[in-house]
């Protein structure tokens, strides 16, 4: 047990974490009850009493839902304060590299998030409709949460029992462990035509949502969750940091980046899961839901202006644009 | 509102064949070749392979060496202490084949069956030298691994303090 | 104040929440003072971490000892002179210093012999000896210059203005406290005493030719972990520490002392929340009743369970936020008098830091995670029973 | 407007199924005033909080304004209540904390009106009290029949078109169950459908009653 687990930070994290697991323990015994029993044509008072669970199974999900979200940022800040004693790590990316969890447990975060917020919305809906369509279709879904929240946990545990803090670490700029020579840019596309999609796939994205083509619009989303990744760790962050070189997604929530990475990471993350969201509201529930859409438009803009505006600001400040220096590994 | 919906669509198209002609078009160097079920050690293309663990092209084949998995996945390291590394990492470690280029005949040899020198001019400064015939103060190869997994190699100073008597 | 609200549904809880108070002050109370203590404790963990930050932020980046066994000895001079040739290293600086025990294991100072000539790298000193007058303290022989915790045992145990100490080999030095390190390095520096390095060298009876360790700075980041190795290669016996180190070791202890009051917390949060189910579910038939009438009136289960929600996070802000002005008001401007010496308590000498207020939205939020979210937690359930109360109560 | 239709209401005790209302069959219709007799515990009060949604039965159809409502989830059913019934219970239930104006603004709350709104029809159903002189005073401070006036105010501000009222004379002396007649009497004339449980003699002789249902034992008696 690595003495790491003592530091009053991580240790209010994993106790944050373990309860809202409880909680969501005891909704997973009432949804496995409910799913066995529910019919909804039966008159039988049991019926009814099921009813009144499930509003039990909504309290204790907008609870999870409210906490697992003020725990993300959290996260990270925790990992941002445990830089200082872990060696060599400068950021929390150094950090949340330093074994196999961090990663995985980041992106297994994001997705929970993103289900629960799926659910709350099918909820939403399924309180709306007069026969309670998709009951069923929200209790294996929060089946499938609970199981996520539960791996959640354990890898929480893992990952930070698992640093040992004498072993020294590198920090983000080797992070990515790139291979000499590769590529970093996906589909093997080069910088300009990075950009030229990037902002492509934005206008299609808005045009796709008003034109109600979902199928493209899911494309699109996919394809922007990879460009847009890309495009803001090896061009918009570098203006970000003013540093050629620096790729790095976690630096700039930092303090000495005045938190931009907050707003701009959110923007784009919010942007993504409105628009999972009201894909799956449409294919699958069937319901056009205009103030979703609005909104996802409104922080995918947001998003693509914040980045342009750091070009814009620096092109304008210094008249050039950042050229990356070419690294050569010289041994 | 029709508009709309054909412009995206042609945006899409547009899209996918930008992504398309540059997948295609792409030619990142190698990593690991799959499906060398003959075991036998593959003439890499220079400058165009990658070191797995040290995750730099490979330049010449002096000094180099390759690792064939039973089921015929072949990586490329610049430097013998790189495969020993990896090689740690690998489950079932005896079907593995070793090949090291050696130095003095210049052809690949099985390395469990080369002599290694250790104050050689290695890519990554690990200091191990492949040679087919037994030199003055060459180690076998289990002991090899063994220094290299215990840290006694010129990357550590005091072992380079000893080995080489110059100070860094 | 209840025309002004917007929406009739928080006027409606607003008025329902502060008409009947006395339910709601017992739980309140409790709350407030569960903050208070946690606040306060929290504050205080993140002041000591700050102070350390700070004061380390001064040390030199490197310090070089020579270890035979468990047992530090002195290292001989020449190694400077290798050290300098290392490229990336700057302002190398010899430092005698060692701990001299007034009376034999009681009281025990830190002496610090330091060469005022070459540039000092110890930052803090570096700013103290600026302010010094160089001339002066160097000139007399017999001057000192000492920590506060020194200053206040001196002005303690009647010694007016200077010390007399005794070398190994019984010859006796006396010397004059010349002036005071700064307060920021309290924490660090509290027990210290500087001195011109010969006098340190003869109170700690150090021969001639050796010092105690080697200082240096390695201003790019980057290149500690290669300046290590290098260093390290110099001399088998060599042992080098990094200031990060040291912040670390500085840091888990005081963590240590954070977690162990953690774990006691728990056992009380743990308690609290089951006083809180069990209050929340006992005040049962008042509420029932009322809830029963809401519903027959033509609330839904989601009007109700908003009400009762909205009434718990009422409870939980007002107390949070009481709890952590108190919490605040105590740590930084009463100086927090007895948890202080629970997490100072350890050292020889009193000492009297006061606390950097260092509050930020992470800190809230710690008090935040480790009150509200349980108090929400275990009022979860018995919120959702009373607001699931079924209508026909209202008839009966 | 209202019917129902082979309504059963048993409660199951160990040694055997105690019926509280068995095989029900009523139709009422818009603006009619039926007076539910019968002695304490013969099923009235069951089968109004039937009527109201506030209860499920064992079996047996309730549709109010062409609405089958047993099997409407529960954020209808409040909502179905909230707009087209208005209780006045035997015992008032008003919030005693509060005034009698946020008492009477209680039920509008789950309509999300706007102040002003809420505003304008409090007042108005208080003028229908006539309860209107004690508005900012507390529920606690009323005597009896003020606090049935405010109840009456409470059903009337949501424009309910079906009003429940019941054994709403219990607890009143002789010259405030007088006011109370009036009250319902201006009632059925806004063509509102009252139903009143009570067995209280002093409903017999009203000259608007369209329908008197007597329950004895859970069963309608002819």
């Amino acid at each position: 047990m690595s003495s790491l687990l003592l530091n009053t930070n991580i240790a209010i994290f994993l106790l944050a974490e373990w309860i809202v697991w409880f909680v969501l323990l005891i909704a997973f015994g009432v949804t496995v009850y409910i799913l066995k029993k529910w019919d909804f044509q039966s008159y039988t008072p049991v019926q009814y009493r099921l009813e009144k669970y499930a509003y039990l199974v909504m309290v204790i999900l907008i609870f999870a839902f409210s906490m697992k979200f003020i725990l993300l940022p959290y996260f990270i800040f925790t990992m941002d304060k445990i830089s200082d004693i872990v060696p060599g790590a400068m950021c929390s990316a150094g950090v949340i590299s330093f074994n196999h969890y961090g990663m995985k447990l980041f992106f297994i975060k994001l997705l929970i998030l993103l289900f629960l917020m799926v659910w709350l919305m099918i909820n939403h809906y399924d309180l709306d409709a007069k026969k309670y369509p998709w009951f069923k279709l929200k209790g294996w879904l929060y089946l499938v949460i609970f199981l996520l929240i539960s791996v959640e946990l354990y890898w929480d545990y893992a990952f930070f029992n698992d640093i040992d803090i004498h072993k020294v670490l590198n920090c983000c700029s080797t992070l990515y462990g790139l291979l000499e020579g590769v590529n970093p840019l996906p589909f093997g596309l080069d910088k300009t035509r990075l950009l030229i999609l990037f902002y492509l796939l934005y206008i299609m994205i808005v045009l796709s949502t008003f034109g109600k083509q979902y199928f493209i619009l899911s494309i699109g989303l996919i394809l922007f969750t990879i460009i847009g990744y890309y495009s803001v760790l090896y061009f918009f962050g570098t203006y970000i940091y003013q540093m050629p070189n620096h790729n790095c997604p976690f630096c700039m929530l930092q303090k000495d980046y005045y938190y931009i990475g907050y707003l701009l990471w959110g923007s784009f993350i919010g942007g993504l899961f409105l628009g999972v969201t009201t894909i799956i509201a449409n294919l699958v529930l069937g319901i056009d839901i205009q103030k979703l859409k609005i909104l996802m438009v409104l922080l995918f803009t947001q998003f693509i202006v914040i980045c342009s505006l750091y070009v814009a600001i620096y092109y304008i400040q210094n008249g050039v644009f950042l050229e990356p220096v070419k690294v050569e590994m010289v041994m | 509102m029709k508009v709309i919906k054909i412009f995206s669509q042609l945006l899409l198209v547009l899209i996918l064949s930008i992504i398309g002609y540059s997948i295609v078009q792409e030619d990142n160097p190698i990593e690991v070749v799959k499906g060398n079920l003959s075991y036998k050690p593959i003439p890499f293309i220079l400058e165009k392979t990658d070191d797995t663990i040290c995750k730099m092209l490979i330049h010449s084949y002096y000094g180099s060496s390759q690792a064939i998995t039973k089921n015929g996945d072949t990586y490329f390291f610049n430097d013998i202490g790189c495969m020993m590394i990896w090689l740690e990492e690998q489950p079932y470690k005896e079907s593995i084949r070793l090949w090291v280029y050696t130095k003095d005949t210049e052809r690949w040899l099985n390395a469990r069956l080369a002599h290694y020198t250790t104050r050689d001019k290695t890519v990554v400064g690990y200091g191990f030298g492949a040679s087919e015939r037994e030199l003055k103060d060459s180690i076998s190869f289990k002991e090899m691994r063994v220094r290299m997994l215990k840290e006694e190699h010129l990357l550590n100073p005091k072992v380079r303090k000893r080995l080489l008597k110059n100070r860094y | 104040m209840e025309k002004s609200v917007s929406s009739p549904f928080i006027r409606f809880l607003l008025l329902n929440f502060f008409s009947e108070k006395s339910k709601q002050v017992t739980v309140i109370l409790f709350s407030i003072i569960i903050i208070f203590i946690l606040s306060s404790v929290l504050f205080i963990s993140s002041s000591i971490h700050h102070s350390i930050k700070e004061a380390l932020q001064a040390q030199p980046d490197f310090v070089i000892q020579k270890m035979r066994g468990d047992k530090q000895i002195d290292i001989s001079e020449r190694v400077s002179d290798e050290l300098i040739e290392i490229p990336s290293i700057s302002k190398v600086t010899p430092r005698v210093y060692g701990r001299y025990f007034i009376k034999p294991l009681g009281k025990s100072f830190l002496v610090v012999g330091v060469d005022f000539f070459d540039v000092q790298s110890h930052r803090a000193l570096e700013k103290l000896i600026d302010s010094t007058n160089l001339n002066n303290f160097f000139k007399m022989r017999d001057n000192m210059i000492i920590g506060r915790g020194v200053k206040r045992w001196m002005d303690a145990n009647h010694y007016d203005n200077n010390l007399t100490f005794f070398t190994p080999k019984g010859k006796s030095i006396t010397l004059k406290a010349f002036s005071t390190l700064p307060k920021e390095s309290a924490l660090v520096s509290a027990d210290m005493i500087i001195v011109p390095i010969d006098t340190a060298r003869k109170i700690l009876g150090v021969s001639k030719r050796k010092v105690t360790d080697f200082v240096f700075n390695v201003p790019n980041v980057l290149e500690w972990e290669i300046v290590t190795i290098k260093v390290s290669a110099l001399d088998y016996d060599l042992r080098v520490i990094n200031k990060k180190e040291s912040y670390k070791a500085y840091s888990e202890y005081f963590d240590f002392k954070g977690g162990f009051f953690l774990s006691m917390f728990l056992i009380v949060l743990v308690s609290f929340s089951l006083i809180l189910y069990q209050r929340y579910s006992q005040l049962y038939s008042i509420e029932r009743r009322q809830i029963g009438i809401l519903r027959a009136l033509g609330w839904s289960i989601r009007d109700t369970l908003k009400l009762k929600f909205f009434e718990a996070l009422l409870v939980v802000f007002i107390s949070y936020a009481i709890g952590v002005l108190l919490g605040y008001i105590f740590v930084y401007i009463f100086d927090a008098p007895i948890l202080k010496n629970i997490f100072l308590g350890s050292f020889n000498i009193e000492i009297e830091p006061t606390f950097t207020p260092v509050v930020d939205i992470f800190l809230l939020s710690s008090i935040f995670l480790l009150y509200a979210l349980p108090f929400i937690a275990s009022v979860l359930i018995p919120v959702w029973k009373i607001a699931t109360t079924n209508p026909k109560e209202a008839m009966v | 407007m209202i019917e129902l239709i082979e309504l059963n209401r048993y409660y199951d005790t160990q040694r055997e199924r105690f019926y509280a209302l068995k095989d029900i069959n009523l139709t009422i219709n818009r603006g009619e005033f039926v007076l539910l007799n019968g002695v304490s515990g013969s099923g009235k009060t069951t089968l109004l909080t039937l009527i109201a949604g506030m209860d499920k039965p064992n079996s047996g159809i309730v549709i109010i304004e062409g609405e089958p409502i047993i099997k409407l989830p529960d954020q209808h059913l409040s909502k179905f209540r909230n707009q087209h019934i208005g209780i006045i219970f035997q015992h008032y239930n008003l919030l005693e904390n509060l005034s009698v104006y946020d008492n009477v603004a209680t039920p509008l709350i789950p309509m999300r009106l706007s102040l002003k709104e809420i505003d304008k029809r409090v007042k108005e159903s208080l003028e229908i009290a006539n309860i209107s002189h004690k508005a900012s005073s507390l529920a606690s401070s009323l005597s009896g029949g003020e606090k049935q006036r405010t109840a009456i105010a409470r059903a009337l501000v949501t424009k309910a078109s079906i009003i429940l009222c019941d054994e709403p004379t219990a607890n009143l002396d002789k010259a405030n169950r007088e006011i109370f007649l009036k009250i319902l009497e201006r009632l059925h004339k806004l063509n509102k459908t009252i139903i009143v449980s009570t067995h209280d003699p002093i409903f017999n002789d009203l000259d608007y009653i369209t329908k008197i249902v007597h329950i004895v034992d859970g069963k309608i008696a002819k």
